[in-house]
């Protein structure tokens, strides 16, 4: 086992997802001799050549529609777009034609692509550059949505990904690409798509978190474990969508107690799917309101200001405690 | 103020062939073989008999919208007849006589346009993409598909449709731009009707022609007469050969006229004159072509009857068609449904089953109005 | 009074506030002289002239992306998407910019527009003539999000939406546009933004709806009056964004029981956050879990199958009595 | 194949007035005076000086990320000089020195760039708009303040700045294409720095130059000496005087390099050569400008003292800037605060007053490294 940051792991499962299939193709803005602005492709063009790893001209649009064009025809590429801010650039070629090819086609062409993007805050970035855009993305039929939240599961479920059938909106969290490293197994590893973890068990409390959050909740669980004796049990969604709603109803039915965290806007985002899609499953055993604490409805405030916008332990903790209160 | 001028100057160029008078330029004249000519000009005529048809089966209520295609035979049949079935054909949304020329069969096409998804499936293998609404989204994939073609070692040809009107979009702008950086093997082929619905091409843009926008993505453009079928073939053919031969994309701008409505749900009364209607109709392509034919003595008797039976025919699979099943609607969104559809699915198979749900909407082949000849009523 | 149907009392609003106001200008494709596709428009550019209806090319990013710099400069866009399925097409100019031009100039500027578009089902369309986008929308921070359910309320609120300092995506339901004729009061009439309307009294099970499912609540109310003697409230939202939660969670405080009804998918949709918003509101008072009453998600399933998608009384009845029963 | 060739044929031209080697096209010199020159010369020393002191700044963890100029002071000020108050701003994020020269305050830019939302705020009345982050997407913008000047009959000009990148990018094909139809008074200038991060122009576009684009558009286009105040100068003159005498848009291609690095994120020696950049230095658009100056009898002794001196200034306004205080982030989203928003405003107040809420993250003018010369703690 090495231990790699999650840039490294990114790097790695594309590294060995372009060895093992020749038909895995690399395109987006800088992701040749650049390696990707983030370094996540890097030395990806000296190793497979600049027609596998395409440094396209600087349209996303053409950059998903292209894609959807080389997936049709078989090959299966992995579209990067250099930040999640400016996806909406391709928007329609995502919600027009990824998501609905096979649909459209009745089966006869898929969109077997991956479209990575860097998503949220956390590093002293200008607008456009901090944001959290999976709500978009969670609420259209024929997507799955991916949100790693560390090296391991990045890495496995890369690989997955680019080996699911259908297409994947990967976001990679820019506050983890260098924040810890993880043991990784050389030898290629995939993950389920579709299926949340238990981060950490527990009785009294369910914490529902993904990408950057996973380690606020797990950080508010310690707190709540140590200040108050509560057992908090965390999960890691993983995938946004298609939602893993047995393992979060399964968890709150026992624990009676929920709090949502993202770092999306509140109000329409994800944490309304999943407090709805808990009331709905487990309805009888809700002790209390579900909570979600989540950004502020606000569009951009500034990385000086980016603390008291997105969530954090304290805020995490307190929602947590007026939970167990109710 | 006096300046130097960049070489190299930029020029475009018109391909016309056989006029409208029916004057013929012989040492422009492509080689086509009577049979090719024959093949050509059958398929114009039911381009024609088979828009006017849906016109009707659409005035019934037993199709939904759809955008005929009177007056752009010629560019749609001159173009599409240069592929070979391994080149791919992306179509918009106004192709109806290049995609039957592909292996369409007629009753998919109005299957489609009856609100069925079942309409949109290629055949297996068929190179060829579905309808697409979004006006210019298709321009990408047709650059994407030839990239693949490219990596793959293949020698498939795209070849891509639009309007004049889809040249404004961003998509069209992008794909043509990387088709230029990737030098792939993509015909843009640009159907300048004039109008995209209402909006006249003097509105659309400013430029003089569609054909030289090429020069803002360093790639050949060609303006063609769009109502001469040899002209757009000669124009296809060699922008064909060249992409086939690892020598880059081609715009070509097919200059024609939509002689009907922009699509059913259209009154083109609001906003054109009928004299200009009446002036395109002397160009009519078909009115051309079958004087060059006539010349050759490549007219074949009863052909009309023919493609009528043809058509009369598909009409008749088309009603046969059984009403929708609702479940299969979830059938080809994921290659797995997952949990969540597994349960809608399962929700409205317990409604299906309990009557609670409402009749499938089948309103499509079931008329409407009083049944025409060679129709009968929906089985069920 | 007289009579109109919801495509003559839009084009009324738009016609009383061109005369009210020089800087209101219209802006679409085929807007002029065709009069939009849905002759929403008809006859302003003939009144108004070319310079104020403007006839753009087939161009839906560069619609809003101009509008956006006409309203700096101080003018009143009104600018049509043809149809909702294709204004993702603008989506990066409008999440970009129309939501945030305000905060980011820091008041200096303001995108005083309204984005008008068709939107949902009903009318025996192609793909991308059917679909129910509001979420995408109501997720936006900075953006009101409004949809009418008949004639009276579409003027009212498009002429709110055209005052309003803050930019409106407005929603206009394609089924609505012909079905029913309404009293429209002759003078110029304004209705407020961000406040749901209560459609029917009830005090036994709260129906939310907006748009064209509004029809579809009251004549499942009616058919629950009739066959269950059941009190159903029905609320008419008017504005998904921002949502008027006060009046939804006074509703439920007082019935307990309530039913979500909309054409957009079901999942990460707007009955999401209408729900979370109830739990969060009005918990102890909820009886039974809100049941959300929504498309399939399924991007298309062509008219020959949208009705067993989209909606219908039967299943609002459905629902309502699974929730009274709970 | 021979067939017609279309009239007009199409040219562009390149525009250099004082080259590399300080040689002058005295004939096409514009009609400076020695103030004009002055003010046009100490904007460019500024430009250069304050970019590099920000480089410093963002080094030391005082500012985030931001896109240096060093290379493009000629293209900037040569072309937004010719602008009057009343005329509109847009810029992209690399204006700099344009944007100083439309007035905007230093310390501004630097808590822009800090992370303070304040920084985006225009002054009063001022006809600029705040630095736009997505490519591209501020063209559109432009051809609509222009389509409104016209409509409001006000003669005001719209200058708008882009990257040879950003022409890739569908908005820009959408807001050239509508300024030709509109024919409306903008001026495009992009500033082609030959990179847009690590893409080359010939990965970005076939086309030979960015200026031959604008014949998609029937727009006058033409290509000049970026690194030549001069031409830039000449150039934009004419086209804002066309603009302004309601005779429509004009493309400028100003062809220059970008001598540091994309943004201070960047690593440039990844993907091109030392020996470029080299090259490029030697074409430095301060060297030749000095000269000429000098040639003038122009140069004033101590400019480069004043100039750091007014930078210093600014950096000691800038670092007083007291910490942000968190709840104003609800400030100007809508014009009115609605309820979910008043509530979310108090809840943050309530953790706030109750030390529930991070310390605000104002690591900005914070000196994160040994204080330099002329700097001081921030005052809380
Ligand atoms: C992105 C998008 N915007 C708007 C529409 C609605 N629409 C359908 S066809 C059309 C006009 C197309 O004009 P043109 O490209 O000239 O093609 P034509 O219809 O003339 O064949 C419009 C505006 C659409 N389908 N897609
Ligand atoms: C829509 C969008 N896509 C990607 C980016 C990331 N990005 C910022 S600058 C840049 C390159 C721009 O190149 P160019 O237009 O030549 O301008 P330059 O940076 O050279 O001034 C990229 C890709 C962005 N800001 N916006
Ligand atoms: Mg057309
Ligand atoms: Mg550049």
């Amino acid at each position: 086992m090495t231990k790699l940051n999650m840039v490294k792991a990114l790097n790695l499962a594309l590294f060995q997802e372009m060895e093992r299939d020749p038909d895995v193709v690399i395109l987006g803005e800088d992701v040749g001799v650049d390696g990707g602005v983030f370094r996540v492709t890097d030395d990806l063009q000296r190793k497979f050549g600049s027609q596998r790893v395409i440094d396209s001209p600087l349209a996303e649009a053409a950059i998903i529609g292209t894609g959807v064009g080389m997936a049709l025809y078989g090959l299966r590429p992995v579209c990067e777009i250099q930040f999640s801010g400016f996806a909406f650039q391709c928007f329609h070629q995502i919600e027009n034609h990824v998501a609905r090819y096979r649909l459209r086609s009745q089966g006869r062409f898929a969109c077997s692509m991956v479209i990575r993007m860097p998503y949220g805050g956390g590093v002293r970035a200008l607008e456009h550059h901090t944001e959290s855009e999976e709500q978009f993305y969670a609420h259209i039929p024929g997507l799955k949505m991916v949100i790693p939240s560390g090296p391991r599961n990045a890495r496995a479920l890369l690989a997955a990904a680019i080996r699911d059938p259908d297409p994947v909106v990967f976001f990679e969290s820019k506050a983890l690409y260098h924040a810890a490293k993880e043991e990784v197994p050389p030898e290629s590893e995939t993950f389920p798509i579709g299926r949340a973890q238990v981060a950490r068990e527990g009785g009294d409390l369910t914490l529902v978190a993904y990408g950057a959050m996973l380690r606020v909740a797990r950080e508010a669980a310690d707190v709540l474990q140590a200040e108050d004796g509560v057992a908090a049990e965390v999960l890691d969604l993983l995938t946004i969508s298609p939602l893993d709603r047995e393992t979060i109803v399964a968890s709150v039915a026992k624990t009676g107690r929920a709090v949502v965290v993202h770092e999306a806007p509140r109000s329409f985002g994800p944490g309304a799917e999943i407090a709805a899609s808990i009331m709905e499953g487990a309805f009888l055993r809700l002790e209390a309101p579900v909570r979600r604490v989540a950004a502020h409805d606000v569009s951009f405030v500034g990385f000086a200001r980016e603390k008291a916008n997105v969530p954090d332990v304290a805020r995490v903790v307190a929602a947590a405690r007026e939970t167990l209160a109710f | 103020m006096p300046r130097t001028v960049l070489e190299p100057r930029f020029q475009v160029e018109y391909l016309s062939i056989l006029d409208s008078e029916g004057h013929l330029d012989a040492a422009l004249e492509p080689k086509l073989s009577p049979d090719e000519l024959r093949a050509l000009y059958r398929a114009m005529i039911l381009g024609r008999r088979l828009d006017e048809r849906m016109v009707r089966l659409q005035r019934q209520g037993r199709l939904g919208t759809f955008a005929p295609i009177k007056g752009q035979e010629a560019s749609q049949l001159g173009s599409v007849s240069t592929l070979r079935p391994t080149d791919w054909m992306v179509p918009s949304f106004r192709e109806t006589a290049a995609m039957v020329w592909r292996g369409w069969p007629i009753e998919k096409l109005l299957l489609f346009f009856a609100g069925y998804v079942e309409g949109g499936q290629p055949g297996e293998g068929q190179r060829d993409l579905p309808i697409a609404v979004p006006v210019a989204t298709q321009l990408p994939h047709a650059v994407g598909l030839a990239y693949a073609a490219q990596y793959r070692g293949e020698d498939a040809v795209v070849m891509a449709y639009f309007g004049d009107g889809a040249t404004s979009e961003g998509d069209c702008h992008e794909a043509l731009n990387f088709a230029g950086v990737w030098h792939v093997p993509v015909v843009f082929v640009c159907q300048n009707n004039q109008w995209a619905i209402s909006v006249p091409l003097k509105k659309q843009t400013h430029s003089k022609t569609i054909a030289q926008k090429a020069l803002a993505y360093g790639m050949p453009g060609i303006q063609v007469d769009g109502n001469d079928v040899l002209a757009v073939y000669a124009a296809a053919r060699e922008a064909v050969d060249r992409a086939r031969a690892g020598e880059g994309p081609t715009l070509i701008e097919c200059v024609t006229y939509r002689l009907g409505v922009h699509t059913t749900a259209d009154d083109p009364t609001k906003y054109r004159a009928e004299e200009e209607v009446k002036m395109w109709e002397q160009k009519d392509p078909l009115t051309r072509f079958t004087a060059y034919m006539r010349q050759k003595s490549l007219l074949e008797d009863g052909l009309e009857q023919q493609v009528d039976e043809e058509i009369a025919l598909a009409v008749e699979r088309f009603e046969a068609t059984p009403p929708p099943d609702p479940l299969t609607m979830f059938d080809h969104l994921y290659a797995e449904l997952p949990p969540h559809l597994v349960a809608q699915r399962e929700e409205l198979a317990r409604r299906l089953r309990e009557g609670g749900a409402p009749e499938p909407d089948a309103p499509a082949p079931t008329p409407r109005a009083t049944p025409m000849r060679g129709q009968r009523l929906t089985r069920r």
